[in-house]
């Protein structure tokens, strides 16, 4: 497989294209009516991003694609959490894509490719011990179920109980998933390279959609205070809220840098070191975001009527999900030690 | 308050027994619902008049008003009995922190006698009338009037976040008395005046907050008539009335130590549910939150030293402030963080039993203080402002060139 | 024994007496002189802090001293540690002290207790694990050696190897000390009541010295942005140096309250928690004085010449001394677990 | 810098195997003693002309001047393979990194070929004079004056923080060439000069610095006259130049993500060291600066991807240098942390052999390095400066009220 990489042209194009859509049909009203319903999923959103051509730019061309590489999408990712889009775009559109295509000959997995492809499926993915809680798993038309030793299982609603828990941030439900018996589902294949890829994916791609939600938690704070007066000037003329602001920029800028960085490299031999990387430092931004953005709004960020808490409460709950930062670093550390203990002793 | 007026004979350590005892006695066996809905509010309602019953709705307030008079010694050691029994929150803490010690030092007789019993009985709830959506950190700019009409104000304006506004019978507002003054000096004409919620013209509305609770509340002035016997302190002097309010809104609440000490138990607990006790991080993390409330503790002790021997508080309010709300958000911002994935999570996971029963605390309330904690940086004035206060008051850097 | 707390007259006549003392005979040219000569200790300043009886304050009266309560030296300390006193005043007329009168059947005790008291010993104190290097070592007329099980050795020079390794502070050497042999040294006695006491007066007052010296690096900051200017005013008016400042002041008054109160605290059932977490707090409170300090000065605190270093080593010296942050407030979170977990169990 | 001007044909890897290849041939067995002395300083002037020798001054510059024309991306190789084999630290940094791209961004060819070459030999040591003691963040405030007298400048006046200045031959400083227009508008009237520090008339002072090293100098001119043909760009349009300068300073230097790569591999080794191998709280300290640097590094290539673009990199200095100070610091914090008690020793404790064969680190370098990550939060701008760039200039955040 040879990998072609968008020119810039090309991803400033999608991200436009993307954020066209999404400013028209994701904005902040469409979320409230979303929360009021109770419902994160909706088909037309779900429809839109479709008929773009964004769900299904991964899939193979002759499954109804455009066959891109994932690097297409990076910049995508992180306007979709710009926008806390409530959708299963990374787990549907990049990761599940990225799965069933590694068995081109389960024509189970390649009538989901087409179904993916279609705009007709949604789909949830379980990671092992990345996914204690499976992202719009309710939502979901399939459970892929990856697991450790790389045996990737396709799951329906009747395999699965699905007992969703209540999130924090309602626009991205969570729940758990328990497989109804040891034969529920279908296997698809043993695939070690392909889980990991998938695994890859996930978390770089967690990493661009956590970047997205704090930039616009920066974004949303520097409107805020160049608006709002205190003191006959405006808060964002003091030094200190344009310092806190300064330092979030830096974090939120190096964020997303590394975030783009690591999912362009999904298929380099660092790839999930810069993943990992990526993620972990997105969670660390996406700390300060949250609590520099609420505290330079003051008293109005704490409502439910300003729209402020969609993104705090997106950039919590992607922070805990596909890695921790603390795992993740965690983890980082160990295999730093392993190779350089080695190279020691060499 | 009365630091040094206790009339109590018991030794401090005779009187926490007292108070363990009685506790043990009359603590609910289970939690109460959060007050922030009307059917756990009643509940606590009828908790603080056990309280005063008992004579422990504030220890160290005069007998006359239902206090006991019992100094600041064993008002403390009443609050840490209080917190380690996992006794309610106390939910009429505009009135007990706030205006019960502002009416003693500045109210009339009177109004003492009017306000203070029901008060601590609390047949009354009250809330604080300061900020307004155009006057938060600039709170002097103010612009709720009162215009005097006979012996009476004339009340016409907004106040926005009055922490249990949806449940309070009585305010205690500043107002622009004198707008004519404000305009050159905007910190004079304002008055502190107490108004009845069950006026004609006076609006509630609560506010949705960030988690979905209702604890605060907007609430509209439109000609509401006060009597003039309610002014607090001096017409046109209000802004006195109101440092001080935020001073003992800032400063230490002596016991308050307590509190955090519970929470960190808590935390304790939560490292146990997730098999953290040999996790190195998970003990430093732990261990820092616990060397915060020791260190707090300590001040408290400091500082009721310093209010024994008759001294001055005043400068010691912001760095209180600062200090507390930052501990109390680490403590909350560590226990999310300790929870890993389930810290996106509100509602308890079915699989893991975070209400520890030792310390009575569901996840879901974890949640509530987290949130709670990230306000308290902003209110009684947000830490930026504190941090003001104390570079050029306490430690006198230059000023800020005015623009 | 019944313990008598000074009043608060009392502290602030001693403090003040204290600080007047350093002021004219411990200022940074004097630092400057012991720095430039390669010596901490000089004897002129030891028999000053002698003859105002600050060394002999807790010597019983029997053995020529004042026989006050620890809680006396508490202020003491903590303007040692603003005046970077390079003396062993803690292990010395503190620890040792206490030590020492644990055995009043001990010709030996007695005869180093009235030799403190005249001004006419040092003593260095090794502490277990709290003290990988024992400070002033170089110094000592005596080491007490302290060991976990509470046995407590006399040991002269002869007695010891010591080896002084390079300090990062040179006004508080360090050096390691072994004992030459299993028979070197006399052992007093065992007490472990005495040595638990003796490691609570060592963490709190170092506790004390520590948030004395970070409490200068403030006042030295306050002081110089109050007069450098850059853009046509003081350094000191704009928002975000005075925010760093109050940020540091906050850290530094608690860390002294805490410390004061620990030190005052050492006969209570707690005094242990409070010593720890009064070290503990002292040792970021220090960490943020050195950040902050070094920081608002610019490139000034840089140099040799300049006298801020002398309390940015210091602060470090300390803070890796008698315990540090990360090894106490361990220690305090494993106690923790211990006490609520039988209470749960209970 | 020459980001599209490569005449190389290897490939980078092929160019990377011949970097590597090489450095294995010629870099010392044993690091070389501190430049900050004059017996090491010459031993690091040595490697300098080993390194010119080979080729490998400036892989990036121009084979006119001893370059080797090989682009941004094998620029970025030699430098991820120079740190990989602990080859010495460059000591004309002044020079390579700063005048360099400013001579051939600003310099006529004459300038160019005058000086350039000497710098990448090293036959030259470069220093910088921008600071004066009452010109630090306030750059523009600077006083040293050169007056015009015929065809040379005679400068007076005192510059400070020269890093290297004990050992430069020349330095390139800002100084004022009209008063007049200064006094109504700061950043007029500035020139940037190059000045033959043998001049008479020029006293160079070593600083002994905190850790007692002279890596730094204040250089005094008095009466020096200096030919006009040493100015750089436009005779008082020298704020350009200077900017233009600084941003090399705080901006991307293509490679140097490698060097601190180099120092967290040395973080582990100390962690393998002192036996934390499990301690999960090392691990997250270790975990955090390693996450910092793969971030950068990342970020390095952002940057030189625009660079090749042909994008403006102004907007991201400030950014970049904001990050790589603070997590320079980290790094060296991080492992006087790590050090626990040792973190007071500045010697190689006896007991412990700090010194890693692998990373090549002693312990004392670790103190020297940790005292550098200070001191680069301050130089080039002090991070409080690039906050208010940051703030006002890239995310248009309204200017604070002057006096």
């Amino acid at each position: 497989m040879t990998t072609t990489h968008p020119t810039t042209d090309e991803r400033q194009e999608l991200v436009r294209l993307t954020a066209d859509l999404l400013g028209r049909h994701c904005g902040p009203e469409q979320l409230r009516e979303r929360l009021d319903a109770g419902t994160a999923h909706t088909p037309e959103l779900w429809g839109r991003l479709a008929e773009t051509g964004l769900v299904s730019a991964l899939v193979a061309e002759e499954r109804g694609g455009a066959g891109l590489d994932p690097s297409y999408l990076s910049g995508v990712l992180v306007s979709l959490g710009e926008h806390a889009v409530p959708e299963p775009f990374l787990e549907t559109a990049v990761v599940a894509t990225s799965v069933l295509a590694a068995f081109p000959d389960s024509a189970l997995a390649v009538s989901w490719l087409e179904r993916i492809g279609a705009g007709d499926a949604l789909v949830a993915v379980r990671l092992g011990a990345l996914t204690p809680y499976v992202v719009h798993a309710g939502d979901a038309d399939l459970v892929l179920d990856l697991a450790e030793d790389g045996t990737v299982r396709a799951l329906l609603p009747a395999d699965v109980d699905v007992t969703p828990v209540q999130a924090l941030d309602p626009l991205r439900p969570l729940a758990t998933v328990i497989r109804r018996g040891e034969d529920a589902g279908t296997v698809l294949g043993v695939a070690p390279a392909a889980v990991e890829r998938a695994r890859v994916l996930a978390v770089a791609g967690a990493a661009c959609l956590l970047a997205g939600a704090s930039r616009r938690l920066l974004d949303l704070t520097v409107e805020y205070v160049g608006v709002r007066r205190q003191f006959d000037r405006p808060v964002g003329s003091f030094q200190a809220v344009k310092h806190a602001i300064a330092d979030l920029a830096v974090m939120v800028d190096m964020a997303t840098s590394a975030a783009l960085s690591a999912f362009d490299a999904v298929d380099e031999p660092d790839a999930r070191r810069r993943a990992w990387a990526a993620k972990a430092y997105a969670g660390d931004a996406a700390d300060r975001a949250n609590v520099s953005a609420l505290q330079l709004h003051g008293g109005i960020g704490f409502t439910w009527e300003y729209h402020l808490h969609l993104w705090l409460k997106r950039v919590m709950g992607l922070a805990a999900s596909y890695g921790t930062t603390v795992t993740l670093r965690r983890e980082l550390a160990v295999e730093l030690l392993a190779r350089t203990g080695e190279a020691t002793e060499r | 308050m009365s630091a040094e007026m206790s009339t109590e004979t018991s030794t401090v350590e005779e009187f926490r027994a007292e108070v363990r005892a009685w506790l043990e006695a009359h603590v609910p066996a289970e939690p109460l619902p959060s007050w922030t809905e009307r059917a756990g509010f009643d509940l606590h309602r009828a908790w603080e008049r056990t309280l005063f019953e008992g004579g422990y709705a504030a220890v160290d307030w005069p007998a006359a008003y239902g206090g006991r008079d019992a100094g600041l010694r064993r008002s403390i050691a009443f609050a840490e009995e209080y917190y380690r029994a996992g006794a309610p929150e106390r939910i009429n803490m505009g009135g007990l922190y706030l205006l019960g010690p502002v009416l003693m030092q500045y109210g009339t007789p009177e109004q003492c006698e009017r306000w203070i019993p029901d008060l601590l009985a609390c047949r009354t709830i009250w809330c604080q009338g300061f900020s307004e959506p155009e006057s938060g950190s600039d709170l002097a700019s103010l612009r709720t009037r009162a215009e005097r009409d006979g012996d009476h104000y004339v009340v016409n304006g907004q106040k926005i976040w009055t922490s249990m506004g949806g449940f309070a019978d009585w305010i205690f507002a500043l107002v622009r008395t004198d707008p004519e003054v404000g305009r050159r000096r905007k910190h004079h004409g304002i008055t502190f005046l107490c108004i009845d919620l069950r006026s004609p013209g006076v609006e509630v509305r609560p506010l949705a907050m960030v988690d979905g609770t209702r604890g605060f509340a907007e609430v509209f002035f439109t000609d509401v008539r006060v009597p003039v016997e309610n002014v607090v302190g001096e017409v046109d002097q209000g802004w006195r009335v109101a440092m001080s309010t935020l001073g003992f809104e800032r400063g230490a609440v002596f016991g308050d130590h307590a509190k955090f000490t519970a929470d960190v138990e808590a935390l304790a607990a939560l490292v146990r549910v997730r098999g953290l006790e040999d996790d190195t991080r998970a003990l430093d993390e732990l261990g820092r939150v616990l060397v915060e409330t020791e260190v707090y503790r300590a001040n408290v002790y400091r500082l009721a030293g310093i209010a024994e021997a008759g001294g001055d508080l005043d400068s010691t309010a912001s760095i209180n402030k600062v200090f507390w709300t930052q501990m109390q958000h680490d403590i909350f911002a560590t226990g999310l963080r300790l929870m890993e994935e389930d810290g996106a999570v509100v509602g308890d996971p079915a699989a893991v039993p975070y209400a520890d029963a030792a310390t009575r605390r569901s996840w879901a309330d974890w949640h509530h203080r987290y949130w709670y904690a990230r306000a308290a940086m902003i209110f009684g004035g947000t830490n930026e402002i504190q941090r003001n206060i104390i570079s050029e008051r306490v430690l006198g850097l230059p000023m800020e060139p005015r623009p």
